[in-house]
């Protein structure tokens, strides 16, 4: 193995070698949960105990070696080795090339393990109590194992095929959990549009894949120096000139990216997220926040050495060199985190609200990520994925106990009737809003904001940022205040939801604040681990007045957001036919808030108005012109049979009903000799064989 | 040391006991007890022309009898089955009266 | 000093044999050998029978025999004398030669089958090359002799018992061969005396005995119940059940015969008992390194003697089976888990020495064995009868 | 030697004539296996031990049983109102004497070319195991093939209609 000693730039050594345990028993994580799948798709329905115990077990094993492997690179990497372990395979071969796949071991992949085993236990241990009542309960865990081997499977992959294959098995466990209540239209169409939009991302994820392959032969990312993550993939990469000013490097990592945005929710391909909230809530709050769609996130932090490569002076800190392919991810971030937030704010329903906040997070990810680096980026998304499963889960656990309601307007009050789902909802809306010092959403939103206060090349993202964390603050204090406070507006009486439900949460809600801790700028353990750099407590760094500054802001304008839905809506318990406070005081502004900024409609009128045209510009050239073209070439083939059958008539059949003839009569003779007794045909037999010996006897005579 | 011939002979007669076995007995059981002896006499030969052969350690003529053993077996348990069968339709087992398939 | 008195036997055949001209020599050797099995293993018969009938008075908490000879132990010879001063009964249209010939030919079979058991160390009368082989085929000519009986007899009872036994038998008989299959894979020798050699090695002072491996516990089980089948013995005593067909295929036996029958079965159950050791449990071989100055003669009449305990343990136990379970439980049952077995036998040669074969192959066979089981006890017909009662 | 081999031919001749001609077809099944152990006797004195252990487990332990079997569950062994033999029985012993007449000269007239000693053979089971492992694998998975393919056929064959179209 080789060694890298200190804080030398980033992982540009390869650290792979003669791989560890850890390493070598990494393909069990995702296995295992398959397998499990597996077992479950073929139970029948009333195995709930032991459909559920199945993907309980397995996801429990995976967490485990999850944690072994995760213990193993925070061990190496606390002894000054950075781990980065591969193993790679042949899958097939073509002609000379082979096509290879292989898993790694680096801090970013284990972090991701960890996060992606212990929030999907717990999501999956929640929906046991979730799902209690569901006819198809061992069908809906198959999913989830499923989703979770495939998710895994994403995550160690070190080849970008692998990784591509992980990719759309989970687009389609996602397909198939959001339509699992596909008697419901609405959760049919919304599977179909989430399957539909993330392909047109997929697509492009494809031709960049494909391009990557062309131009270096290889899909692996870490390969002993040979990888096309590497050195000198990258140089060659560079070399090319893809037009429009980019490197091929830059075009590659765009088209990567463009997969991204499908799956991430991104700004404009994020329609279908929000949609994708039909499903049941343990699959909005595993799939929908914490894991698939940070899937993106992890995407673009996987290739960031693509996205990255020749920026002028690469280096770890938050100011390093741009490319056009980070401007363009910052900027689909920063838009996308406003333009998602701006919607959020006129939502009534409980969930849709979470996943507009969820698109408008995932936003500020890709926005540290162009313009922090991967620490940043990844901070956020590991806070994030705590935070909004819980709130998810409080969401699932709101609906649950209020009788399938989802509308905000219809509940309230809610805070003495579920007051263990009230503290944990309340723990994840601060976070969520970045509630200063206590919580873990502050520190790594924060990361971000003085990422993009650092961007040399325009201080707009910042301002959109810090616009967005103020929108945040107060979409989420108005869902608050409308389900937790005021007086009950819906039907029937609230109830807490079972233990099975609420200690999940207990334990998402403790990491939600406990997690700010590893990322703080006085002990940037999180960054250090995943940068290789050492990390030490160092309070001596709230010391620049820059950052105080920053931190002083963010407070600020995260109360006053708190603070002006709070004077709007709390305590009101305003009825649900009543228009809200922002529409008597902005209606046009509301209606376009409200009808999600008409994104919806302009694809109704443009991209799907143009695929109706061409459908039936198809149809017609089907029908027209192919269609006369074969009913030509049947009429042709008609003549020409016409003609045959005379042929056939008049003259084969003639000689042929002879020969028929003949035959029968001969079979007729034979037929006699035909007794249906064995025993002449044995008789025969020894006949035979004596007549045969006679033959060879006479004629082998000297 | 008994000379191959002996045990040719040997097969020879079983052989043919086995054949007039099967040709002259009425029932169907009986028939299949004949070409079991029958079979048994190509073993026979087989065995003998091994021990005898110019190449023992090849086992050519072993082998030979191991695999027509299971084969009688299968034929056994096949045309057992089908007497019982057939026994069940006619209840004869008389192959002088089952000539269904006359042709 | 302990391996005089360990190849004592062997030492006084040579002994006798040098008596005899150097041509003679080995025949002679031959026939006290088979002097010795007609002589030692009847005997144990005799043993046996009073201590079966005793211990079995005891489970049913009453004294046994206990009036002939000191404690009853002379109660054999009593029934000896009576069963050969019995008069011979011949039904009347029972077919005569096959009728004398059926008893014979069970205890010749049997016989037989010891002639290849290594009942100590050098102590067999042959050593075959493929002396399991030599045994099984013994085992499977004493269906002829049960069917002879049944048949002969002419009685619908003997029939039935014998169609009985002998569809057991075969059944019982596939699983048997399978799992002594399993020791054979790992030996790579189909002769006896190689297998007792290669479980004469010990661990410190633990015996590599094939019992104590996940494959070999399975293979054991699977052969113990098979045994106990082939023996007729309860609980798959169906060929005898006396409250259903009489005393089957003997039914039609009475005095010597009927005796020479009793004689068979015991011996057939000597016989799988002493393979049984022979394949799982060390044969001659001490369960204990520190103990293997006892004479190995010694250990494997203790082990045969131990596992006929377990035979009469069983009796006194277990309630007779019903012929549809006792069919199913070794088609759907016993057979797949032994030809599984033998997968897993595969397996655990292919692994090779190390921690992994013992996890791998103990976890499939658990596996299979719960999954089976289970999945056997859900079939209707093959689990507990669900009595209906009046409704 | 010879006397033994004579005398275990003999025994083997005369259980398959009887095996033949007795009338009663249960004891034609018990000469049947009376043949079949004198031919494993003669497998034997060939030196051949495994095929001569495999033909009395297969033929005396299983062949000769279902026959048995077959024989009590078609009600063969009932005494038949009309000859044990076909009509065509004379034609039969023809064609047989004939065969055996022509085998019997080709071995005799043979008789100078035949080997006269026989070369010391090698047949440990460990020798023929791995002579069906290797050189004759593959006759070997046909043959498993075939004996699967035998058994559901005869259970297929053999079921009740009833139990059938159940």
């Amino acid at each position: 193995m080789l060694i890298q000693e200190g804080a030398a730039a980033a992982f540009h050594p390869q650290l792979t070698g003669a791989a560890s345990v850890a390493v070598r028993i990494l393909w069990l994580i995702p296995v295992v949960p398959i397998i499990a799948a597996g077992i479950v798709a073929v139970l029948k329905q009333p195995r709930r105990r032991l459909a559920a115990g199945l993907a309980i077990g397995s996801m429990s094993f995976s967490f485990v070696l999850a944690l072994f492997a995760f213990a193993h690179v925070v061990a190496s990497w606390a002894s000054g080795f950075a781990v980065r372990e591969t193993v790679n395979f042949a899958w097939f071969h073509i002609g000379n090339e082979a096509v290879a796949m292989g898993w790694i071991l680096d801090p970013l992949a284990a972090v991701m393990l960890v996060m992606v085993t212990f929030v999907g236990l717990l999501i999956f241990i929640y929906s046991t109590g979730y799902m209690a009542h569901d006819e198809n309960f061992t069908r809906f865990f198959c999913f989830l194992a499923l989703f979770a081997g495939a998710m895994l499977s994403l995550v160690i992959s070190n080849s970008l095929l692998l990784l591509f294959m992980s990719w759309e098995i989970v687009g389609l466990t996602s397909y198939l959990l959001i339509g699992f209540w596909y008697h419901k239209p609405s959760a049919a169409a919304a599977a179909k549009k989430a399957f539909m939009t993330t392909r047109v991302g997929d697509v492009l994820f494809l031709l960049g894949m494909v391009w990557l392959f062309a131009e270096t032969g290889t899909l692996l990312f870490y390969n002993h120096g040979a990888g096309s993550l590497e050195g000198f993939a990258l140089g060659i990469l560079l070399t090319q000139h893809a037009g429009l000013g980019l490197t091929a490097a830059g075009a590659i990592g765009l088209l990567i990216f463009a997969g991204a945005v499908g799956k991430s929710g991104q700004f404009p391909l994020h329609v279908w997220l929000p949609d994708a909230m039909e499903g049941p809530t343990p699959v909005s709050a595993l799939i929908h926040a914490a894991t698939m769609v940070a899937a993106g996130v992890y995407l673009v932090a996987r290739v960031f050495p693509l996205m990255q490569a020749g920026a002028a002076g690469i280096g770890t800190t938050a100011a390093f060199g741009s490319t056009t392919a980070l401007e363009v991810i910052t900027w689909t971030g920063a838009v996308t985190a406003v333009f998602a937030a701006l919607i959020a704010v006129a939502q009534d329903d409980i969930k849709r609200i979470l996943a507009y906040s969820t698109v408008s997070q995932l936003g500020y990810m890709m926005a540290g990520l162009g313009m922090g680096g991967i620490a940043v980026g990844m901070f956020h998304l590991i806070t994030h994925a705590f935070f909004k499963s819980l709130l998810f889960l409080g969401a699932g656990s709101v609906i649950h106990g209020s009788h399938d309601e989802q509308d905000i307007r219809r509940m309230g009050g809610l805070r003495s009737a579920m007051p263990v789902t009230f503290v944990v909802y309340a723990i994840g809306m601060l976070a969520l809003c970045g509630f200063p010092l206590l919580f873990s959403g502050f520190w790594s939103k924060d990361g971000i904001l003085e990422a993009a206060h650092g961007w040399s090349l325009s201080k707009a993202p910042f301002d959109l940022l810090v616009f967005g964390a103020l929108l945040t603050a107060f979409y989420m204090t108005r869902q608050v205040s409308y389900v937790f406070f005021g007086r009950w507006r819906g039907h029937g009486h609230a109830h807490e939801s079972p233990r099975v439900m609420t200690v999940p949460m207990c334990l998402l809600a403790f990491f939600a604040i406990a997690l700010g801790v590893i990322g703080t700028p006085a002990w940037a353990w999180f960054r250090g681990f995943l940068l290789n750099e050492p990390a030490a407590v160092n309070f001596a760094a709230f010391a620049s007045s820059d950052l105080l500054m920053l931190m002083g802001a963010s407070t600020f304008v995260v109360f006053l957001g708190i603070g002006l839905a709070w004077w709007l809506y709390g305590n009101r318990s305003p009825a649900a036919e009543e228009p809200d406070k922002l529409e008597k005081a902005a209606p046009w502004a509301w209606a376009a808030l409200r009808n999600r900024l008409y994104v919806d409609e302009i694809y109704e009128v443009t991209v799907l108005a143009f695929f109706h045209w061409w459908a039936r510009v198809a149809d017609w050239l089907d029908r027209r012109i192919w269609g006369g073209i074969v009913a030509g070439v049947a009429m042709a083939f008609r003549g020409w049979a016409q003609l045959n059958r005379l042929i056939d008539t008049f003259w084969v059949d003639g000689g042929f009903d002879k020969g028929c003839e003949e035959l029968s009569t001969s079979g007729g003779l034979l037929a006699r000799a035909h007794t249906g007794r064995v025993q002449t045909y044995l008789r025969l037999l020894a006949l035979g064989f004596v007549v045969l010996f006679i033959v060879l006897i006479w004629s082998s005579r000297p | 040391m008994t000379p191959l011939t002996a045990y040719l002979l040997v097969a020879a007669l079983l052989f043919a006991i086995g054949l007039a076995g099967a040709l002259t007995r009425r029932s169907a059981i009986l028939v299949l007890i004949g070409i079991e002896l029958m079979l048994n006499a190509a073993n026979l030969n087989l065995i003998a022309f091994w021990r005898y052969g110019p190449h023992p350690e090849f086992l050519t003529g072993m082998m030979f009898a191991i695999f027509s053993i299971a084969v009688a077996a299968a034929e056994a348990a096949v045309g057992l089955g089908l007497v019982i069968s057939i026994y069940r339709h006619t209840q004869t087992t008389d192959v002088d009266q089952i000539t269904r398939m006359k042709g | 000093m302990a391996a005089t008195i360990d190849q004592i036997f062997v030492i006084f055949a040579n002994w006798v044999g040098g008596f005899f001209p150097a041509a003679w020599h080995a025949a002679v050797v031959d026939v006290l050998g088979v002097i010795g099995i007609v002589s030692v293993f009847p005997a144990l018969f005799a043993l046996t029978t009073v201590l079966e009938r005793k211990g079995l008075g005891r489970m049913q908490n009453r004294l046994g025999p206990n009036r002939v000879g000191p404690a009853g132990f002379l109660q054999p010879v009593a029934d000896g004398i009576k069963s050969l001063t019995k008069e011979d009964v011949v039904p009347f249209t029972a077919n005569g030669i096959m009728h004398f010939l059926a008893p014979l030919v069970l205890v010749v079979t049997v016989f037989m089958g010891f002639a290849v058991l290594p009942v100590g160390r050098h102590m067999q009368l042959v050593d075959m090359d493929a002396g399991l082989l030599f045994f099984f085929a013994m085992g499977a000519a004493t269906e002829l002799s049960v069917f002879m009986a049944g048949w002969s007899s002419h009685n619908k009872y003997s029939i039935l018992g014998a169609m009985r036994a002998i569809a057991q038998m075969i059944s019982y008989e596939v699983p048997m061969l399978l799992s002594a299959v399993a020791v054979v894979m790992i030996v790579g020798s189909l002769s006896l005396p190689d297998i007792v050699s290669m479980q004469d090695q010990y661990s410190g002072v633990w015996p590599h005995w094939f019992i104590f491996t996940p494959w070999g516990f399975a293979a054991f089980l699977i052969f113990a119940i098979a045994a106990t089948s082939e023996s007729n013995r309860s609980p798959f005593d169906l060929p005898e059940g006396e409250s259903e067909i009489v005393a089957g295929y003997h039914t039609e036996y009475s005095g010597f015969k009927f005796a020479l029958f009793f004689l068979g079965e015991y011996l057939a159950m000597f016989a799988l008992s002493g393979l049984g050791v022979t394949l799982f449990l060390g044969g001659w071989a001490a369960p204990f390194s520190f103990l293997s100055f006892i004479p190995s003669w010694i250990w494997f009449f203790a082990k045969v003697m131990l596992s006929i305990a377990v035979f009469i343990w069983l009796r006194g136990t277990f309630p007779r089976l019903r012929q549809d379970q006792l069919m199913n439980f070794a088609w759907k049952f016993v057979l797949p888990m032994a030809l599984l077995d033998l997968v897993v036998t595969g397996i655990w040669r292919f692994l090779g020495p190390g921690w992994q074969q013992w996890v791998v192959c103990s976890l499939i066979l658990i596996a299979a064995y719960v999954v089976m089981g289970r999945t056997a006890f859900a079939v209707k017909h093959f689990g507990p009868r669900r009595y209906r009662y009046a409704e | 030697m010879s006397g033994v081999f004579y005398f275990i031919s003999a025994v083997t001749v005369a259980g398959a004539l009887a095996a033949v001609l007795l009338r009663n077809t249960i004891h034609c099944a018990l000469a049947l296996a009376v043949a079949f152990a004198g031919l494993a006797l003669l497998f034997l004195s060939l030196d051949a031990q495994f095929v001569g252990f495999v033909q009395i487990l297969v033929y005396i332990g299983a062949v000769v049983i279902l026959v048995v079997f077959a024989i009590l569950l078609t009600r063969d062994s009932e005494a038949p109102n009309q000859g044990v033999y076909s009509r065509t029985w004379l034609a039969g012993l023809v064609i047989t004497a004939a065969v055996f007449a022509f085998l019997a000269w080709a071995v005799l007239a043979s008789l100078p070319g035949l080997p006269r000693r026989a070369v010391a053979p090698a047949a440990s089971v460990q020798d023929i195991g791995n002579a069906l492992m290797t050189r004759y694998v593959l006759p070997l998975e046909i043959i498993a093939v075939l004996l699967t393919a035998a058994t559901i056929g005869a259970v297929i064959v053999a079921m009740h209609e009833k139990a059938r179209s159940k």
